[in-house]
């Protein structure tokens, strides 16, 4: 018959697996110690889970640049390092959100911990592979978990919020699994390396473009979808309403930057092969997204819904910086992201903090404009670091996100898309609007009837938490240098 | 010597602050004697100062301190004692000393009076800056420090209301004000153009430099320089069709008409023509200086004839005013500059008197100015009739009143330069000035007493203030002898040059002169007939076109009114209310409304059903297919 | 002679088919046949290509693919019994109280 | 102390956060007290300045992200030095004329935040904290104006932050492009640093799209004709204090931009820029002045009276000689002290009545003696006259732009004939005539606080008319020294030929 | 020949049934003939000689994920034909076949190309399963094991979400209420 094979356990490097074990792992301990005792309290879980998490982060902290494992499935280069780092904090920093004052029914699973690591191991599979396949399924165990963890808020609006994410979340996995099948019969592969080689020896045959555009078009689709970029962003602002504050806030930052690797490395590539179609359909979507997204964010009554829209203008962005496809305009997307995360992190933490059980102050929103009108008056200290964040949203220097932007810009500029840099600009001030309108309720209006309940889920990590956000916020300036420099170095040495 | 420089220069700056420190506290009669008293030092200092010149013929020349410096320019603070300015100083302070000492009793009912004094030395410290300044940014600081004390003066008793112009041609005393301001100012643009002309030329801003490199500059310049400052002239001046503001700023206390109005502000445009005399002498600007003296010419005949038939006391002073600062451009413009010096100062003196028996009679009267009204007040008040007599009479030129000498100085000087159209008309105004000088000084002193109807009870001004009005009656009465005199002081230095009649002009001057005072005594003659007995209105006469029209100024105010001052409230306010509002700020307004609005109309496709979702997410992966098809089969 | 073209363009239309069917359907379960359905179209096209490349990725994609599916089937259909003991009812027009 | 502008800046926003824990009756005092030191430090910066060195002084250099080229670049030069010493000014005398008793300790706070950001705006050399400065600015000043504003508070602070944030992203990408250009000539190089961007000769072509992009910056924050707008709303709704500084320093953001970026940046494009800006400028004098003519409210007045004032302001800064530079930067100055100084006293009449209609009014002379002569004085130095500070900034200007463009110099000076139609017109209006109005009959007049304000800046209006020489000395110093710059710089002719240091040895030349 | 026939059999065939899927009213039917047309799929994967992936098609699909959808479709009763209001027909009719055209273009470009290597021949003389697991089990270990743990996932999602402590939400109750709950089954 054939002989087995014979594999040398050293050259199978095992060690970039580890992150995505210790994830897995971790899960597991979860279940089994829900097994031997149920009943335990959540603070229990998120402790373990940060816990998890931060040996995850030193095992990624620990890994080699520009190694691939495990028959070259697996490819650690600088951003899937960076990637994983940023996933990783971001989800240290949104976890400890469930020690709320309040019970909230997700947390009262010890599953969800469970799930949540899992998905963490699901995006870190992501964005450290180029295989097509591990790709796939990466991002189907991240959403999968995501949409039961949307679920698990257990109000109709999550159940909808989730439908809705998981049947759109399936047709775009159809357009995925679609688009590498083109691509597949393109080139033979499903490795990016190998596909970019053998498409780079195919562009000169007659007739094939259209089918090249059209396996990217798919996969744009996908991606467009898992970055909601217009017209495949409808689900984010229902899905944001529905999930909790913590998760909204977890989604808009982890997703959205395990997406943006992977698009990456597959937009990237089409890019580089000087396929400027790909680039310009990127731009247009991005410039879309971000101008539609604005507008649509001016009208929100909700300030969740607000911060929903916000972020798909986010999104569109750093999704213009993609187009780019410059070692800057790569690193700006880590960047911003990383900056985004705090700040982002911040304000959903103050919405999460001044959660209801049931909805006070408006029929349908958790968080409407009302709730914090006259904020300054009750509580002086929340209405000033909930502006502060807004603030930082809006890009006004110094605070976080200005950083990210102007980086972006730049890159936009270097790159002579100077309409670009300008479109952002003027985004930036539509954006500035609706971001000033909490600032303006907080500050300008008169308080409505409000016990004191701004406050209402508070507990000393979610101060914790605030405090974290606000201090990076406010601090990033004196962060941007190690960040740029090790963000631009691990970039460029991935060769992006 | 530049002590007295000093002196004369700060002492009515001192008495201004002196004054203002009781400016809000009532009436202490003090503050008008320190004031008048250190008027009256500056006076002296002038007069040393005077002496001093007369006898070395040198000049003091003193810079206190750096003001502006930027870029090329340098302005300091720099006085200058020559002869054109120690004369404005003598005379200024002269007459200053005085009003302040009349005011003394003009103004001792005012609870203000304390502020009237602070604003009259400020005043003439503002005049003493314009006079003394050896650049044109120290005149024009005193040329805006005039215009500002004006209109504090004028507009002194700003609590006065707003009337109709037909009740009264000046409104109110601070519309008055107000006019008078912003007219000024119009002309000062004109002068700060003129200025920045000569600085750009000349790479400086005093006399001397200017001056001295007049003669490198092209026509142009030299043009334009001249027409600017003259324009600003005209507007401290009140020429025409500056005029205006003149007339409505007798509503401001009579001392004020006599000092500001009379004595020395309304000539300071005359005297930046003299100062500005090499610029006027070259032959260059020719044409400007003889428009200057057609101006003034026209100016003269213009206000003698509205003054003809006027009926209010002081609006006659006014437009005799008015008319001899038209002689005196005259003089100016056709190069007879130490004549128009003179006159300056000879009608400084008798003007002053004039307005300053106004104002007795004003007191006498209960603040009654229609002359009409009047009548028979020489019983209650007999110094104040010699008084205005003499004014009159030296106002109309009668010899040997200082008016003669110096009014047919200018008008011979009009034959010597050939201009015989000037020439007639000013000699004509001269019997128009008679005339209307005399029609008031009848209807107010002689003839029935017409008062009595109204419940006055006329009295004659307090002792002290007839004996300060004396020296200005001697002054009006002798200053003429002087002529010759000053001409040679006025010539010696290097600021003036001389003006002399030529030989043929010489021979024909007692001829000239006869004929003049023919005019003037005519015109006296001719009053005395009409209206010494008392008033008789003929109405026919009173109903005409042409006396109408005198009355309404020529419709001048009516005009300015109907045509500068409503189009521009109006257009003002159609600029805020319609170009601001309606369009640039709904176009701003718009283009964030429709931002907003176009988010109300984008969020509909956020239906929340899962289906349009899904729609759109195939809309926008087949337009993506669609666009790459495209895309790819046209390269 | 059956080309790769050929199963590509079947794998097309089986594509459009669940595209179509994920566009009308309104009751979800129903939907979600649609979608595997879609999955099924490009399970075709990789196994066909893998065939004639003579390549065993293609058919490990599809390998993956149909264990997503299950995986997708299995949340799925925990949602949608969430949902219907809440509303009694799959239809997903009724699930639109968030819009706007 | 060679950090004294570290302090300068950071100063105010210690107190404030410190202010949190100050009590509230005692938070006015506390006010005063940081704001009295702060212009004590000033006045010590300007002590320890050196006014003939025309470059910058007390430079402190720390790079932040030196990756990117952002440093923390501090430094003053005489053009600078006094409007922060303004800014100090302003805030204290505004602070201690301030009668707000709602939320004092919110107000407090808020404004020595905008101290800082108004100082750091003055003395940033690197063009990423200047934008930070720039852009912080407007919070507190939203805040200021949307909480103790007017009936229409939120709608004018609102398009206040906007209409200025707006411009100012342009600007952003326009810095963000001059970086690019420095990098790409610096052997790759990030450099934010203005001094180091003055170092770059920049294409013809290049500077004119970057002038335009900054000029939208800048002339938003001016705000220059037709993008005015916002300010009429802003200064109509913000309570007195909020005006005083919007009116007195933050409006001269915008020009202090032209004069440290637009001018020796793009030397060739500002030359090439004359013409239109003069156009808009003189559109500027001209129509604000007519509109301020037509407004029925005091402050609106006085609104419209800035729009117009820095149209002068601005026609000067493009006038490319050393008088009407010099003269445009004291017109800053000036205007600062004096509109804020207008403002002030519109408050103390707002503060008694609760109106600002001028038809509310009249006949305040006789009520409010002392009131009407700070006013009047005001007026004056408002309306140009010598020997108050108004004249000399305005003098110079319309000086040297006669060099430019004589129609244009006439038509500008307008100015000071529109000027003094409006605003006797408003004197006229609100302090003449007999009090019709019997609520205006027991007005009381300046009380101990509002003479305090007040005086100083009464003092500064006369003693800087008389004596302008300290002030403008420095200023013309590092004029000249930038000019001379540019010219060296220029590349068209063109622009070698109207950039004047001097006209004595450019006519040697 | 017998290639060709087997492919427009099953081709004709399965278009059939997936358009009763994606067309038909009642749901019974939808499913079942989508069952059937995975099984059709089967036969194709096993025309194209990928027998295991047929059988895992058979049995993973056809076995597992309908059995499922039959189980789920008890639940749901909705064996009713199931009323679907559609508002926008002629949308998805043009949406349908515009996306259907750009496949067949996309599709027939000259996609297949002789000059592309196989990077993961299968061996020769060795059954296809025999391959498959030679690959899945080095090359694909990693997704394989991934794959397990999406498993894991979607089972403990399916669990939780249809467990019976869904049935009460904490999130929407009153704290109070909740621990009074607790209390009360402390006392049973």
């Amino acid at each position: 018959m054939f002989e087995p094979i014979n594999i040398s356990f050293t050259s199978l490097n095992m060690i970039t697996l580890a992150p995505m074990l210790i994830a897995i792992a971790g899960g597991l301990i979860i279940l089994v110690i829900d097994l031997i005792k149920a009943e335990l309290h959540k603070s229990l879980y998120v402790m373990l889970t940060i816990l998890i998490l931060f040996i995850d982060f030193g095992s990624v902290l620990g890994l080699n640049l520009n190694e691939r494992g495990f028959f070259d499935v697996m490819l650690i280069d600088g951003i899937a390092i960076v990637s994983q780092l940023l996933i990783l904090a971001a989800s240290m920093l949104f976890i400890p959100l469930a020690l709320t004052s309040k019970r909230f029914h997700e947390y009262s699973y010890p599953e969800f911990f469970a799930l949540f690591l899992f998905m963490i191991a699901g995006f870190q599979f992501m964005v450290a592979t180029d295989n097509l396949i591990l790709i796939f399924v990466g991002i189907e165990t991240a959403s999968l978990s995501l949409y039961t963890l949307i679920a698990l808020h257990n109000r109709n609006n999550s159940y909808e919020a989730a439908i809705k994410y998981f049947t759109m979340g399936a047709l775009s996995a159809g357009l995925y699994a679609m688009g590498s099948a083109v691509v597949y019969a393109l080139t033979g592969s499903v490795e990016l390396y190998q596909i970019a080689d053998i498409l780079q020896s195919r562009m000169a045959e007659p007739g094939i473009m259209i089918a090249i555009l059209g396996g990217s078009v798919l996969l744009l689709s996908a991606f467009a979808f898992k970055l909601s970029l217009f017209p495949f962003h409808t689900w984010a602002p229902d899905v944001y309403e529905g999930a909790s504050a913590p998760l909204a806030g977890y989604m808009s930052v982890v997703p959205k930057i395990a997406a943006f690797v992977v698009a990456m490395r597959i937009f990237g590539m089409y890019i580089d092969l000087g396929i400027e179609w790909v680039r310009i359909a990127i731009l247009v979507l991005a410039v879309t997204t971000m101008t539609l997204a604005n507008i649509m964010a001016l009208v929100q009554e909700d300030v969740k819904r607000m911060l929903a829209y916000s972020s798909i203008s986010h999104a569109g962005f750093v999704m213009a910086a993609l187009a780019l496809d410059t070692t800057k305009g790569n690193t700006g997307i880590f960047l911003y992201y990383g900056l985004f995360m705090f700040t982002n992190l911040g304000a959903f933490t103050m919405l999460w903090i001044s959660r209801h059980k049931n909805r006070v102050f408006h029929e349908r929103y958790d968080h409407p404009y009302e709730k914090f009108a006259g904020l300054i008056k009750i509580m002086p200290m929340a209405a000033v670091i909930m502006a502060l964040f807004m603030l930082s949203l809006a890009g006004v220097p110094p605070f976080s996100v200005f950083w990210g932007k102007i980086y972006i810009m730049s890159a936009a500029i270097d790159a002579g898309y100077v309409w670009l840099a300008i479109i952002m600009g003027l985004n930036s001030a539509i954006a500035a609007y609706y971001y000033l309108k909490l600032i303006v309720y907080m500050f300008l209006m008169k308080p409505e009837e409000n016990d004191g309940t701004v406050t209402y889920n508070l507990t000393k990590p979610l101060i914790t938490i605030v405090g974290i956000a606000v201090a990076a916020t406010i601090g990033s300036v004196f962060i941007m240098q190690p960040l740029i420099s090790y963000i631009y170095y691990m970039v460029s040495a991935s060769g992006y | 010597m530049e002590k007295f420089v000093y002196i004369a220069l700060f002492a009515p700056f001192v008495s201004s602050i002196f004054a203002a420190l009781f400016g809000m506290s009532p009436k202490k009669t003090f503050v008008g004697v320190i004031a008048s008293l250190l008027l009256a030092t500056s006076f002296l200092a002038s007069a040393l100062l005077a002496m001093f010149v007369y006898q070395t013929g040198g000049t003091i020349h003193v810079t206190m301190m750096d003001w502006i410096g930027a870029g090329d320019l340098s302005i300091p603070f720099g006085f200058v004692v020559d002869q054109i300015s120690v004369t404005m100083m003598t005379v200024v302070t002269l007459v200053s000393t005085v009003v302040h000492i009349y005011s003394i009793g003009y103004m001792d009912h005012d609870k203000s009076f304390n502020r009237f004094f602070s604003y009259l030395s400020a005043f003439v410290f503002s005049m003493m800056v314009l006079v003394m300044s050896d650049n044109f940014a120290g005149l024009f600081i005193g040329w805006e420090g005039v215009g500002v004390c004006s209109w504090l003066l004028i507009g002194f008793w700003y609590h006065k209301e707003d009337v109709s112009p037909e009740e009264n041609p000046s409104i109110s005393p601070s519309w008055a004000a107000n006019e008078a301001f912003i007219v000024n100012r119009i002309a000062d643009l004109a002068m700060l153009v003129g200025i920045f002309v000569l600085y750009w030329n000349t790479g400086s801003l005093q006399y001397d430099v200017v001056f001295a490199n007049l003669p490198y500059l092209n026509q142009t310049v030299l043009t334009t320089a001249a027409i600017a400052l003259f324009i600003g002239a005209m507007g401290k001046s009140a020429q025409f069709p500056l005029h205006t503001w003149l007339t409505d700023a007798m509503e401001g206390p009579t001392p004020v008409s006599a000092l500001i109005h009379a004595a020395t502000m309304v000539t300071a445009g005359v005297f930046l023509v003299i100062r500005a005399n090499p610029l006027y002498s070259m032959p260059e600007v020719g044409e400007v200086s003889y428009f200057i003296a057609a101006l003034g010419t026209f100016v003269a005949f213009f206000a003698a004839s509205m003054a003809l038939v006027n009926r209010d006391l002081k609006r006659i002073i006014a437009y005799s005013t008015l008319s001899q600062l038209g002689y005196m451009f005259a003089a100016a413009g056709l190069g007879a500059y130490w004549i128009a010096l003179f006159h300056l100062a000879a009608h400084a003196f008798f003007k002053a008197l004039l307005f300053l028996g106004a104002g007795n009679v004003m007191h006498a009267m209960d603040d009654e100015l229609d002359i009409f009204k009047m009548g028979g007040l020489k019983k209650s008040m007999r110094w104040t009739y010699i008084y205005m007599g003499v004014a009159s009479l030296a106002l109309a030129g009668i010899p040997p009143l200082a008016g003669f000498f110096s009014k047919d100085a200018i008008i011979e000087t009009a034959f010597n330069e050939g201009t015989i159209v000037l020439w007639a008309i000013l000699v004509v105004t001269a019997g128009m000035t008679a005339f209307y000088s005399f029609r008031q000084v009848f209807l107010t002193f002689e003839g029935d007493e017409r008062y009595k109807e109204f419940g006055i009870h006329p009295h004659e001004m307090y002792k002290y203030v007839l004996v300060a009005m004396s020296p200005l009656a001697l002054l009006a009465v002798i200053a003429g002898f002087f002529q010759g005199g000053f001409q040679t002081f006025i010539t010696s230095g290097d600021v003036m040059p001389n003006y002399a009649m030529s030989e043929h002009t010489h021979h024909l001057v007692w001829i000239l002169g006869s004929i003049v005072l023919a005019f003037a005594v005519g015109g006296v003659l001719l009053a005395r007939y009409k209206y010494a007995s008392g008033l008789k209105r003929e109405m026919k006469c009173e109903n005409s076109f042409i006396y109408q029209l005198l009355k309404n100024q020529y419709y001048v105010p009516q005009f300015y009114a109907e045509f500068i001052s409503k189009p521009y409230a109006m257009i003002s306010e159609k600029m805020w209310k319609t170009v601001d509002m309606k369009i640039i700020d709904i176009t701003v307004d718009g283009i964030a409304k429709f931002i907003y609005s176009s988010g109300d109309d984008t969020r509909k496709m956020q239906t929340g059903n899962l289906s349009n979702y899904l729609n759109w997410m195939s809309f926008g992966l087949v337009a993506l297919l669609i666009v790459a098809a495209i895309s790819s089969v046209i390269g | 002679m059956i080309e790769l073209n050929d199963y590509l363009i079947l794998s097309g239309l089986l594509f459009t088919i669940g595209l179509v069917g994920v566009l009308r359907r309104k009751n979800l379960l129903m939907l979600f046949f649609a979608t595997e359905v879609m999955l099924n179209a490009a399970n075709i096209a990789f196994a066909a290509t893998s065939h004639y490349y003579n390549d065993l990725s293609g058919q490990m994609f599809a390998f993956f693919i149909i264990a997503v599916a299950a995986s997708e089937v299995a949340v799925g259909l925990g949602l949608l019994i969430v949902l219907y003991k809440r509303h009694g009812t799959l239809d997903l027009d009724n699930l639109a109280s968030m819009k706007g | 102390m060679d950090n004294i502008l570290s302090v300068l800046v950071f100063f105010p926003a210690v107190a404030g956060l410190l202010g949190f824990v100050v009590d509230k009756n005692s938070i006015r005092v506390y006010g005063i007290s940081v704001a009295t030191v702060e212009m004590l430090l000033a006045v010590w910066l300007w002590m320890s300045f050196d006014g003939t060195n025309a470059g910058m002084q007390f430079v402190e250099s720390i790079p932040l992200v030196p990756d990117f080229g952002i440093s923390y670049y501090l430094g003053v030069d005489g053009i600078s030095i006094f409007i922060v010493i303004m800014a100090a000014l302003m805030t204290l005398l505004g602070m201690i004329g301030m009668s707000v008793e709602k939320d004092i300790k919110n107000m407090i706070i808020s404004l020595l935040f905008l101290e800082m950001t108004m100082i750091g705006v003055f003395v940033s050399l690197d063009a990423i904290i200047f934008y930070l400065f720039w852009e912080l600015s407007l919070v507190p000043m939203l805040y200021i104006i949307g909480a103790w504003g007017g009936p229409l508070r939120i709608y004018a602070s609102i398009k206040f932050f906007l209409y200025t944030f707006t411009g100012s992203l342009i600007m952003l990408v326009g810095m963000l492009f001059m970086a690019h250009l420095y990098h790409g000539v610096s052997d790759g190089i990030w450099s934010f640093s203005i001094t180091d961007w003055y170092m770059m000769v920049l294409p013809v072509n290049y500077q004119i799209w970057l002038f335009l992009a900054f000029f939208i910056g800048f002339a938003i924050k001016v705000p220059m004709f037709p993008f005015h707008t916002w300010l009429p709303y802003a200064h109509g709704q913000a309570p007195t204090i909020g005006s005083v500084i919007l009116a007195a320093v933050l409006l001269k953001m915008g020009t202090y931009g032209f004069v440290r970026f637009s001018l020796p940046l793009f030397p060739d494009a500002s030359v090439m820029m004359i013409e239109p800006i003069m156009v808009i400028s003189i559109i500027m004098i001209i129509y604000a002045a007519m509109v301020a003519y037509a407004q029925e409210d005091i402050k609106q007045v006085i609104a419209y009276s800035s729009v117009s004032h820095m149209g002068v302001i601005v026609l000067g800064t493009f006038a490319m000689n050393a008088e009407a530079i010099s003269g445009s930067i004291f017109l800053m100055l000036s205007h600062g002290i004096v509109s804020g100084a207008l403002f002030m006293l519109v408050g103390v009449i707002y503060d008694r009545r609760h109106t600002k209609l001028m038809s509310e009014f009249g006949g305040l002379a006789s009520v409010m003696p002392k009131y009407a002569v700070i006013f009047g004085i005001m007026l004056m130095a408002s309306v140009g006259l010598p020997l108050t500070i108004g004249f000399v900034g305005e003098f110079l200007v319309l000086l040297g732009f006669y060099k430019v463009s004589a129609i244009g110099a006439i038509l500008a000076g307008s100015t000071i004939v529109l000027g003094a139609v409006y605003m006797l017109t408003l004197y006229k209006r609100t302090f003449f005539g007999p009090v019709t109005n019997d609520e205006n009959k027991k007005l009381f007049d300046l009380n101990g606080r509002e003479m305090v304000s007040l005086v100083p800046l009464v003092i500064i209006v006369i003693w800087l008319g008389v004596y302008p020489k300290p002030i403008l000395t420095p200023i013309d110093n590092s004029v000249k020294a930038m000019l001379s710059f540019m010219e060296d710089k220029a590349r068209t002719p063109e622009a070698k030929e109207r950039i004047i240091v001097s006209s004595i040895t450019k006519e040697a030349k | 020949m017998y290639e060709q026939i087997a492919f427009y059999l099953f081709s004709v065939l399965i278009i059939g049934l997936f358009l009763v899927t994606v067309l038909t009213k009642n749901v019974l039917y939808s499913m079942t003939s989508l069952a059937a047309g995975m099984v059709l799929i089967a036969g194709i994967f096993f025309t194209l000689g990928a027998d295991f992936l047929g059988v895992v098609q058979l049995i993973v699909y056809v076995g597992a994920i309908m059995a499922l959808y039959a189980f789920a479709m008890m639940f749901f009763d909705v064996t009713k034909d199931v009323k679907e209001n559609n508002t926008n027909g002629s949308l998805i009719f043009l949406l349908g076949g515009l996306t259907a055209l750009m496949f067949v273009i996309i599709m027939s470009a000259p996609i297949m190309s002789e000059n592309i290597q196989a990077l993961y021949p299968p061996m020769a003389g060795v059954t296809n399963p025999q391959a498959v697991g030679m690959v899945l089990f080095t090359k694909y270990l990693v997704p394989f094991e991934v794959a397990a743990v999406m498993l894991l996932v979607a089972m403990i999602a399916g669990i939780i979400l249809a467990g019976k402590k869904m049935d009460q939400s904490l999130t929407t109750e009153d704290d109070v209420i909740v621990e009074i709950d607790i209390l009360e089954e402390d006392e049973k």
